[in-house]
């Protein structure tokens, strides 16, 4: 065996033959050598995609066909309306039917996008949307299979001019690739919109963690969207719209130069099709206008003539290129590649299921993380039917997608938890980290690419600059909420404190007849009247009273 | 009702008037407190007194702080102008809290939930007044007990002979002003005070105040207002030594210098409850080497002990040297020593080698 | 040494030789122990007393959880002995600790480090032979006062008159024996126990002893030692009635059961220091109604009211009728009331009306 | 567009030009859908792999380095000699340097293996070894290209009479493919063996969560590794071999029925050439012999003749098979399939970092968890060196790879937390999930599979029949502990107690004497004769004694 010849640039060859050498023992390990697909990596990984116990397989599955139905829909500008049903087919596996009224799925890619695990079409795209790597339904596909050994089956009808296809399918674990088992008409299929049917292992459980709360939720930060769920009793609950309107399409928009990596960078030097680096910058960046763009060459020090590729040879001339992006003051990202609820329709979707006394929501300014926009909202409700005794209900919400799991390991807890609610007229007991009472707190974190923890998408990462503005946005909030505590406690205390004051008017007076012998009538009478001309004023305020020091002697 | 307690009720009559002249006058109804904070509190090293200043405050009735205890204020002036009136027994401060509790019709609530509102502003009518409480009808419970040569006609007619007690001694009635006990004889030769009744009793069964010609008396522990006015009047009257005994601990320390300066709680009843020619007269640090008080007696100083010892080696009132030498030997030996303990060396070591030896040789200081 | 002194240093001396004759026989050294635990304290409903039972226990010096409480024994035993014979002053039980706490050469460790550890190895001797704490020349610091027409001579050689005791009254002593107290003359109607000196005090004052002809007493809350052995003394000596008049709450009921039945903790001090004839005359649930006492003296049971009522209901003591009754009224109640809130009817109220009422209308229960 | 013919089974076909049919929301839509590569996925969400906060890069990159490293020695059956170096190369970037003295890497295989993300020689093998998904070399180089803009170097020798080459490379993050950008001689290396030099942003810190921690536990739990690592002040620790005999290499085995899964039963019918079940079953599983072959097909009511393919299409015939496997009692998997450390050199490797008055070492037997065998071995600790003021130091190692974070989250954590240390006369305040005192726990979990809770390996997830077989590992090391600590107080007391009997027996005859006039020192000299006599044993055994009733009586 012979090397190759020496400073060559060269593309690697895997050689089928492997030359019998006399260094037997790398030769032999190089034979085990082999590509893995990346399904069956998440076969023996799923965990990490959120099927690790059976109540939330069940979730999970449900999570992803809705939140697929959702962006289809919104892309498509339809209304959405989704059908979840959730059966008992043994006392393992669970039949599940998620249906929509979305623009359906193109025959010729529909075996691959739920048969294919990284395939989908929102990846690349720099804009806000629910589903994004192209893993989700493909995994609970592959799930379904290997639980309950049944293909899937997918209805879809893309209009209502043409037939409704039916398509049974697996995912082929070795290559990746989906494998049609059937491919059939359905007639009677609604007129657009796409059905999938699984049958997996999976449990069916109420409460906190389930796909009922689930639901609730996402029908709250969907307002325009009418969920019905029949649930393996046969009950149905329907979660109407509370508007009518669809939310603002987020545009795909540019990178940002904000905290965008080096390696990515070169990258796009590389691959550029402009020629020269002035043009390169402007039309690849978002927020790069001329005027910047001189600012960047200059802090840089580079010719905005000179060709990228040449510059992706520079090391040193990309790293002061990265310098100059942080360096010079630049515009914030569109906001458009975002789709904020808004705070009205986060009250309508809340009001819609719960009765308060109080609401007040926020939405914060887009921001910049890692070159990714962000934005939070925040709602705070108080009062009402919301439970008097706990501490407070979290919810919270990536991307218009309830989390379920993993509060305590979540950025959302986390910049909550840092706030002292005293301050905003919240009880909290020593020690504890949330405010007691009556009292719901739900952020919402809009982003073109989310930072998870963990793909099974539970709980976002502790950003520094994410968690800040979770912080401010529900800090907002809740000063709209210390301020109606406050006023409400005053509105008390002064119809308290008037009544109060008559009745030791009274006992005053008495004793004062008792320690001089006037009546007690005229004493009333005229106390009576020195406050109401000149002392009312101290009932309504709560002007700071210099008190009299208290006996604060020791011993 | 006496001389006294007609000026009394001349005054708390006043309060109310000047409080009728305020509304009268459309102003803010108001009577002049005096404070009795510990920044209002000082000693006065000429007369050896924890004193009150002369810092007042405005207490108003159209305050939202204030307006309940100027009520309050009212309530219990006008019943202890009625008691004194009508000439009924002395009651305890809570006994008159229970007089003056009910409901404020109206109001929902209490004029007192708690003895701890009362008892402040009794305190502020002895100052308006410028009495004691005992002379305002109302009493402590006394605990102490005394012997020895003296003897007192009690208001009730009878008369006591404190050498005549018996092995119980002579209980201190409540008030012990002129009035209620009256000293017909007194030869005594000194005051021995004591803190404990174990050590009081170990004395007085050896009859220690007859052998020496001594008052004996101790207050069981931190005395109350009858034992402490008593040895005030003791001091005032009769120019005898006054000595004090206690536990070598922060402690009996500071019981010593109640007896002698007062209270910083009670600093305006100080005048007439303090006694400052008396002399502390044990244990100390330097008698554990003098007397060779054994190890087994000692006890280790605590945490608490030590923060005692640095809040009372901050008060003004044991600013003399001789009592910051025995604070910092105090804390420099580590141990405390209770006066108990002084019967490991023998039983009448106490009566018949210690304090005999400390009288002779003069080791006292104040 | 008085006979009684000789007979207790014969049976301390005799505990010695036991064991030193189970050393010679080569046995473990041990003595019998009367066992004090709740499981050998048990209610006699006939004599109406808390009683001690009989079990016994081996206390050995060769094992290793009881070889120092053995050691302990023995000394306080030949202390208790050489204090009868030296006819030494009575201690205070701290005190006995500290003739006794030293460090035992080469142990490293003291013979007593706390009171804790002395106090119920005492209570063993007491049961030893078959005596009270008194004649072991051991005292408690007493409380009490009382007045009233009773006459007394002290061990002193002194003559008390209790109607000659001045606003005071006269002081309990520590010691209430016949040697030490002997009463000469008594001739009240009856008995009047109060809990609080404050109510005490205020009877004293209007003469209540004297209009009525009784003796009134109190041991200032729960009664010392002194004021139980007392009381007892009275019952057995004289057949005029006895009450108890305390606070309507839990621990003023206990108060009365413990004058009367004695206490689970002192349970083989019960019969010679509890009271079985006593009555209880108040308060009580029913009074509230009778005497219309007024809702502003009511406070609220709070937790441990609750608690301590449950607890008291299940002694044996409490199981009569009336007292289940009673507990079960508090408790339907929800409220207790103080003895001193009386004085909110009127200051008079409780000597004119309240006591004469209960008592002509035979209106108490035990 | 007309649909395919119904019912037939069709391999999906993704064709390049979409017809222009009259539904244009979802042909526009299935125009953007396109596969993902790993590579892309995973820089996008490195995190998920150990690469977030700065520090925490460096360990990572260097644990998946000695990692292979280490793998690859063993299975060439070399005694591992590893080293590190770590330097500055300016505010941001630090050069990382790993050398083994391994086998090295064959040319052909080479930029595969450093270059492509789910490529390696572990995933199908049913083996313990440190790595296994081909993810963790690859995710360093890629996060060292993206941070740096710089390839990876990496030289390689097979044989000492080859010449190492020195590639330069980087990842094609499209493709998910190796771009060699030179490949040379490098005259001066080595005998033989690979070494990877990285330039990344990293940061070097030290303290419980570093390079040098985990080095440190790499050779206690590989005792018969050296491993020399120079850190960026240039200071050298080597870590000295305990042994220097390899451990056994774990053989690879057939899947163990308990815990396989339908879908891949399935798809195993399917893909063997086996023609009749009872050969599938016997060859196919381990620990499957004939008998046990015949009692599942019994259980099962399967002909033991019928072809597993056709059994593959009755679902409810496969369901029966998997039941049968559970009920059939099968034997454990072979346990050469794992390489426990061994008791002994667990034993070494712990006493050659610290200096200890006690140790304990458990190796617990085989265990299966999902098809997976597995098994736990413990080391107690306790005295020496070990620090006595704080709580337990907990050491977690997955197949001899130390973890270094989320100690929280982890099984062994989570069973060390179950147990109650006083039971093992170990001090543990109320409260205290942990003992207290100089005490020190290491639990190696050893598995075919080792079930992370992310792909980061930070900890193991909460399996019951794992975290059971590690309480019961800890347990028996812990009681072992407790045996000596109960020993080590009793021979102290003893001590105590004839000393202080000595002193008590002479203050007793005292009051004796006082009692009853007795001499004092006759009296004393016949107690010490009944002590001798008689009464000696009762100091040292701790045989119950009656005890007095303590005086419990209420108020």
């Amino acid at each position: 065996m012979t090397p190759a010849k020496a400073g060559t640039k060269a593309e690697a060859k895997v050689e089928a033959k492997l030359p019998k050498a006399d260094s037997p023992i790398a030769v032999e390990l190089a034979k085990k050598q082999k590509a893995i697909s990346v399904a069956e990596f998440f076969e023996k990984n799923r965990h990490m995609l959120g099927f690790d116990s059976l109540p939330r397989c069940l979730i999970t599955c449900v999570k992803e066909a809705v939140d697929n139905a959702l962006d289809a829909c919104e892309e498509s500008q339809i209304l959405p309306d989704i059908y979840i049903r959730v059966r008992k087919v043994d006392e393992r596996i669970l039949n599940v039917v998620i249906e929509d009224n979305g623009p359906g799925v193109q025959k010729d890619v529909l075996p691959r996008v739920f048969g294919k695990l990284l395939y989908g079409s929102r990846f690349h795209a720099i804009r806000q949307s629910r589903g994004q790597q192209g893993i989700g339904i493909s995994a609970a596909v592959l799930y379904a299979q290997l639980t309950s050994g049944k293909p899937v089956r997918i209805t879809s009808r893309i209009d209502p001019k043409l037939p409704a296809y039916v398509y049974e399918l697996k995912i082929d674990t070795q290559t990746n690739e989906p494998k049609l088992l059937s491919e059939n008409y359905d007639d009677f299929f609604t007129s657009r919109g796409t059905r999938i049917e699984l049958n997996m292992e999976a449990t069916y459980v109420r409460g906190r963690q389930s796909v009922m709360e689930y639901l609730k939720n996402t029908a709250i930060v969907n307002p325009h969207a009418r969920i019905t769920f029949v649930d393996p009793y046969d009950e149905r609950v329907i979660f109407e719209r509370a508007c009518d309107v669809l939310p603002k399409q987020p545009i795909e928009i540019k990178p940002h130069p904000h905290g965008i990596e080096l390696g990515t960078l070169i990258k796009m030097l590389q691959s550029t099709d402009n020629l020269k680096l002035s043009s390169f910058l402007s039309l690849s960046f978002a927020k790069i206008g001329g005027h910047t763009m001189d600012s960047i060459c200059k802090e840089a020090n580079l010719d905005p003539a000179m060709a990228p590729q040449d510059l992706a040879q520079d090391i040193d001339g990309v790293k002061r290129l990265m310098a100059a992006f942080q360096k010079i003051k630049i515009q914030a990202p569109p906001k458009d590649c975002l789709s904020p609820i808004t705070g009205d329709l986060l009250k309508k979707g809340l009001t819609q299921n719960h009765r308060v006394d109080f609401i007040s929501t926020v939405s914060r300014p887009v921001n910049v993380s890692r070159g990714n926009p962000f934005l939070v909202e925040a709602a705070i409700a108080y009062g009402g039917d919301i439970d008097t005794e706990g501490r407070a209900e979290i919810y919270r919400i990536a991307n218009r997608v309830p989390l379920m799991y993993q509060q305590g390991a979540c950025a959302i807890t986390h910049a909550i938890e840092r706030i002292n609610w005293k301050n905003y007229n919240m009880e909290q007991p020593k020690g504890a980290k949330m405010p007691q009472g009556p009292i719901m707190i739900m952020v919402h974190v809009a982003s073109t690419n989310v930072p998870f923890t963990s793909e099974s998408k539970d709980a976002i990462a502790d950003i520094p600059e994410l968690e800040d503005e979770i912080e401010l946005a529900v800090r907002e909030a809740a000063r709209d909420l210390g301020r109606y505590l406050a006023e409400q406690k005053k509105a008390l205390d002064a119809r308290k404190k008037i009544k109060m004051f008559e009745a030791y008017t009274k006992e005053l007076a008495i004793a004062l007849q008792d320690l001089t012998g006037k009546d007690h009538a005229v004493i009333e009478a005229q106390l009576r009247d020195v406050l109401a001309k000149k002392f009312t004023k101290f009932i309504d305020t709560d002007e700071p009273v210099k008190q009299e020091a208290a006996n604060d002697s020791p011993q | 009702m006496t001389a006294r307690s007609k000026e009394i009720v001349e005054k708390l009559t006043q309060v109310g008037e000047d409080v009728l002249g305020d509304i009268k006058a459309g102003k803010n109804p108001s009577i002049d407190i005096t404070m009795r904070s510990l920044s209002n509190v000082y000693y006065d090293e000429k007369s050896g007194l924890i004193k009150l200043g002369d810092d007042k405050q405005k207490r108003y009735y159209f305050n939202l702080g204030q307006a309940k205890k100027f009520l309050q204020t009212m309530l219990i002036a006008k019943q202890i102008k009625i008691l004194l009136e009508q000439d009924k027994p002395a009651l305890s401060i809570r006994q008159l809290f229970y007089t003056l509790k009910h409901e404020i019709p109206g109001a929902g609530e209490n004029t007192f939930d708690l003895q701890e509102e009362s008892d402040p502003i009794i305190e502020d009518m002895e100052l308006v007044t410028n009495s004691l409480r005992e002379e305002l009808n109302l009493i402590a419970t006394p605990n102490g007990v005394l012997s020895g040569p003296m003897v007192v006609e009690d208001k009730t007619g009878d008369v006591l002979d404190f050498t005549k007690m018996g092995s119980a001694g002579g209980a201190v009635p409540p008030i012990v002003e002129d009035d209620f006990f009256h000293i017909k004889e007194m030869s005594a030769d000194y005051i021995l005070v004591v803190e404990k009744y174990a050590v009081w009793n170990l004395l007085n069964q050896e009859k220690y105040w007859k052998k020496n010609n001594c008052l004996l008396l101790t207050g069981k522990g931190q005395p109350a207002r009858a034992e402490r006015r008593l040895l005030a009047r003791f001091g005032e009257e009769y120019k005898i030594p006054i000595y004090v005994f206690t536990d070598m601990d922060p402690w009996g320390y500071y019981i010593y210098s109640v007896y002698k300066s007062g209270s910083i709680n009670l600093a305006f009843f100080s005048e007439k409850a303090a006694c400052p020619r008396a002399k502390y007269i044990g244990l100390s640090v330097k008698d554990v080497r003098e007397f060779d008080i054994p190890r087994s007696s000692w006890v280790k100083l605590n945490d608490e002990d030590f923060k005692r010892m640095e809040e009372i080696a901050s008060y003004d009132w044991f600013k003399k040297d001789k009592w910051q030498k025995e604070l910092a030997d105090l804390k420099k030996f580590g141990y405390k020593i209770e006066q108990d303990a002084l019967v490991s060396k023998s039983i009448e070591f106490t009566a018949n080698n210690y304090l005999p030896a400390k009288i002779e040789n003069k080791d006292y200081f104040d």
